[in-house]
């Protein structure tokens, strides 16, 4: 029985009690994203504190919330990067998602960074189950896009 | 081929043939392979078959004037005799494609390239003010390709709708399907419901108006005896990896006057009449439709495949997937917290059973299957919009073919318990 | 790979991984394989990676999530990686069709599609006024869907002429490629003359003006290295079959960004991002231009094919053809009565020897060769408009691979003689 | 070598000294055949002469005269039909024309009727040699062509 490799206890307390659930408001941008194979769907909301005068790399992750509808390891994996991302600088907030993603395409063999990842660790198993990885990922690339449109709207906005 | 009790086949005997199904997958789990619907294992005489050809005749068909290439070309229209024979077609009615998708993109291409041609393609042709009827259970092959047509034309695309017990809604058939409607194109056999459709009677409807019918049998042919001129129909398509044949070819049939008529799609080499630089004319069907080096071996490894299924018997087949259905909607069905998406009898219904958990996401159900050496599908089966029609997102798939046993069912029933029990949703008993 | 003198590949130890290579023909005559322009035949390495898929690792790829689709999809991700590889392109960038004629039909498509659509694809727009520019020595797989897609757009064909010496005739350049110009295609090396064309520099013309260049590479992935970067074209399309890998299986490579921006052609399943009833959305590449369960065995073996052919070395390969090339040219061109069509040269110049001989019928002397065991392919090769330019109706042609040795042009050269002996025009000696 | 079993010296003698062949006026139709494999081509003229008053099977096929680019098959074959056909009436020529067609389709198994194909006989072994089928047909099928344009023409004239 390998089961418990991909659903470790960590994945299963996050699928049975997801954090921060539930879209929020006020918020810089929105994305959906949708995993064509299943169906899956998150729509996650970010809203960034800008460090300085611009919104850029160094502004302040200051609430993600998202709603979602998708498997144990999809739900799991929204929850978990709330909790990484709150409170993280954009920077360290893209390093953090350079660091999962690279754990997600280990295929099993990832030495993943317990400091960096915390909780996401847990995902270590997933990397064996190609099938599962885009669960896995699906948030984070929400949460890359929906970054990345706050960054742009208020580049328009200046300019 | 002998049977065993039950109106079954003789299983064992069968497997035999199928080295794939002897393998473990998971830490040793004998494999348990409930994802046929998506695509078939295939029997040693059709790898046979396929190695044979490249191993002692292989060569281009139709180009060559030395003895390989007689013998190739041989074997291509033999095999497309075979397989024309299979579902009671002309060989000359019979377009090799790569699957299903290219055949019903096929039709769809000659109906726009006829809606830029001349007068004499008028039946074929599509514009504002036309339509096209599909249902609301068709996989995404025999749905996406109607929509592109009717955009690039501008003509209308309606749907049949689907009854709660998962059977096509003919209600509205009357209006649905009217003066204005150019082809109805529909599935014989849901790839997600199991639902077997009245084909002869939309068909009939269909002709009462004028209109041409195109059927995706993709999940029918490998399943039940299809005999082409009883359906009654236009057009009819299939792929060769779903009936125990190899990869990489398809087919569509067509009425041997319609293909006459109807303008190409794929264009190129061995599909000509004559070449100038600035302009071409065709070849008669089938070449006209096949252009290119064709996959004569897969062609070859299909016939096979034809020969095996005929060899056990095509009302046998059924007949066995029929005592399968019976077995597995009773068993799964009875589960406490599972539904299951289509009919909840047998009749006129294909051994494909799809279901849901409740709160268990199909991904995760199809997860503890696996580890069990189950295999099914999970997902939408390319047939989302049927799915949003149940309110859902995706089921769970398990599609049996001439190698399921009752057993194997049994193996399903219980990893779909033991879903229950690791997410601790395993109802009282 | 051991070489003998002359910068020959060891003929013996390639052909004994090729079993119909021992094979006789007509009563008992040793095969002398001269087809490979055609067809070529498949070593041991690439069946047996074939057979292997479907016996431990066949599921229905991007599909499942069980461990066989699992295994499956690795298996035809791979085998992309490995094919991309060997044409020096990123993974993302091949995308598999069923031979070189449906990766041209793509594209073409592709263009005739945007023709309907929005404002984001005016790129591969077209319509009256534009121009797509071909050759004369075109293969019909490159010179038909051109001439359709002009029909559907009313856009304007036009093309490069040939010289009496079998190359492209490059003065009108600058002419025919002009600020109306959307696309240019034309082969690398021709299937009848062997002619390599320079194709960087009509790419570098092209792009000047704004237009896109496909290259047929169906006649030179499988015999010279091909690096898509260095040849600085848009598309590039080629076929497994014609480079030891199985039927049923070609490639599209195009530039990221354009196949980014590209509409599909066939559509179906796997190929989307949602799909309503009413309207779908579209997968990135590669998967938006692989509707349908694809060929992924076939994948699998033409991976197995360029694994055998990078281990001889692609320089290697065209070392071989080239003394090959050489030696043919100058003992066929030395018999009274044969005319070569096509370079007196072996430089910029593949191993395809295509020729008449006077006063006999290329079909007669393709029989004759038959008769004693030498496959050749007669007739116009697909190059219908080639041979008028020649004013000749057919050739018979040579064409010559990694199995192939001095000998084989030996028996082809005796083969030729009989022939004029045969029908009584052997010239007095 | 089997050579001879497919180049019967009647054939060859055919071959060299094409008899009818030649376009001659006047005619009552034409038609231009291609086989699109290899490119050979022929145009063939019929003339026919009506028996009573219409022009229909029983009328005599008074001239047959062809011009063609071929391989020695194809040629041979069109200086045979001439032979055959010539003065015979319509039907009769069909009959012949389907006695051949069946030797054609016969892979070297047929037993030709001597008395009603004369030196077609000699085509037997071509039938074992799928790609030459048609180039021993071509000139047949245009006959074929020619005489029913031929019929329906008059049709139309008399209607
Ligand atoms: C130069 C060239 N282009 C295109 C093709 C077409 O290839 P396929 O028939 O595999 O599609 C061929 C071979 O037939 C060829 O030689
Ligand atoms: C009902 C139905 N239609 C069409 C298809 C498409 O077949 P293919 O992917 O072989 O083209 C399938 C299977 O995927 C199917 O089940």
């Amino acid at each position: 029985m390998q089961l418990e490799t991909m659903y470790q206890e960590i994945i299963l307390d996050h699928y049975r009690n997801p954090h921060n659930k539930g879209l929020r408001d006020p918020y810089n941008a929105e994305s959906h994203h949708i995993n064509p194979t299943c169906g899956d769907e998150v729509t996650l909301r970010v809203t960034l504190a800008p460090e300085g005068d611009a919104l850029d790399g160094s502004a302040t992750v200051k609430d993600v919330s998202y709603d979602s509808l998708g498997c144990s390891i999809s739900q799991a994996s929204a929850s978990v990067l709330t909790d990484l991302l709150i409170g993280k600088s954009v920077d360290e907030g893209m390093r953090v998602l350079d660091e999962f993603t690279a754990l997600m395409q280990s295929k099993g063999h990832g030495e993943p960074d317990e400091d960096v990842l915390e909780d996401a660790v847990a995902f270590a198993g997933v990397s064996k189950y190609p099938a599962r990885i885009k669960c896995a990922l699906l948030a984070w690339m929400a949460w890359k896009d929906a970054t990345a449109k706050s960054l742009a709207t208020e580049k328009e906005g200046a300019s | 081929m002998i049977r065993s009790e039950l109106g079954l086949l003789d299983v064992d005997a069968i497997r035999a043939d199928f080295p794939i199904l002897d393998r473990t997958v998971r830490d040793g789990r004998p494999l348990v392979y409930l994802d046929s619907g998506a695509t078939s294992q295939k029997p040693r005489q059709v790898l046979d078959a396929e190695r044979e050809f490249y191993e002692r005749h292989n060569a281009a068909v139709h180009r060559g004037a030395h003895q390989l290439a007689e013998e190739a070309t041989d074997g291509y229209e033999t095999a497309r005799a075979t397989i024309a024979a299979f579902i009671g077609a002309g060989a000359d009615e019979v377009v090799f494609t790569k699957n299903t998708t290219e055949a019903v993109n096929l039709v769809a291409y000659a109906m726009s390239n006829a809606a830029t041609a001349g007068e004499e393609l008028s039946r074929f042709r599509l514009g504002p003010g036309d339509e096209v009827v599909v249902t609301e259970m068709e996989h995404h092959a025999n749905l996406v390709p109607w929509q592109e047509l009717c955009r690039r034309t501008g003509a209308t695309l309606r749907w049949f709708g689907v009854t709660d017990e998962g059977r096509l809604d003919l209600s509205g058939i009357d209006d649905l399907v009217n003066e204005r409607t150019k082809l109805v194109a529909l599935a014989h056999q849901s790839n997600v419901l199991g639902t077997v459709n009245p084909v002869r009677e939309v068909a009939e409807r269909a002709h009462r108006v004028g209109a041409l019918v195109l059927v995706d049998a993709a999940q029918s042919v490998p399943h039940l005896p299809v005999d082409v001129a009883g359906l009654g129909v236009d057009f009819l398509v299939f792929s060769g990896h779903k009936m125990l044949g190899p990869n990489g070819i398809g087919v569509l049939w067509g009425r041997r006057e319609l293909l006459a008529a109807m303008p190409p799609f794929i264009t190129g080499g061995s599909m000509i009449g004559v070449v100038h630089m600035d302009h071409s004319t065709w070849a008669d069907p089938p070449q006209r439709f096949e252009a290119g080096v064709p996959m004569a071996p897969q062609a070859v490894g299909l016939a096979a495949a034809c020969d095996y299924l005929s060899a056990i018997g095509m009302a046998e087949v059924a007949a066995h997937e029929h005592a399968l259905t019976e077995y597995a909607l009773k068993h799964v069905a009875a589960l406490d917290g599972v539904r299951v998406i289509g009919p909840a009898e047998a009749e006129d219904r294909g051994a494909t059973v799809s279901f849901t958990v409740e709160g268990i996401h199909p991904h995760d159900v199809g997860q503890v299957l696996d580890d069990r050496g189950v295999a099914v599908r999970v997902g939408h089966h390319c047939a989302w919009p049927l799915h949003r029609r149940f309110g859902i997102v995706a089921t769970t798939r398990a599609s049996f073919y001439v190698y399921n046993s009752f057993a194997d069912i049994d193996a399903l029933v219980e990893g779909i318990q033991a879903a229950q029990r690791f997410f601790g949703v395993a109802p009282a008993r």
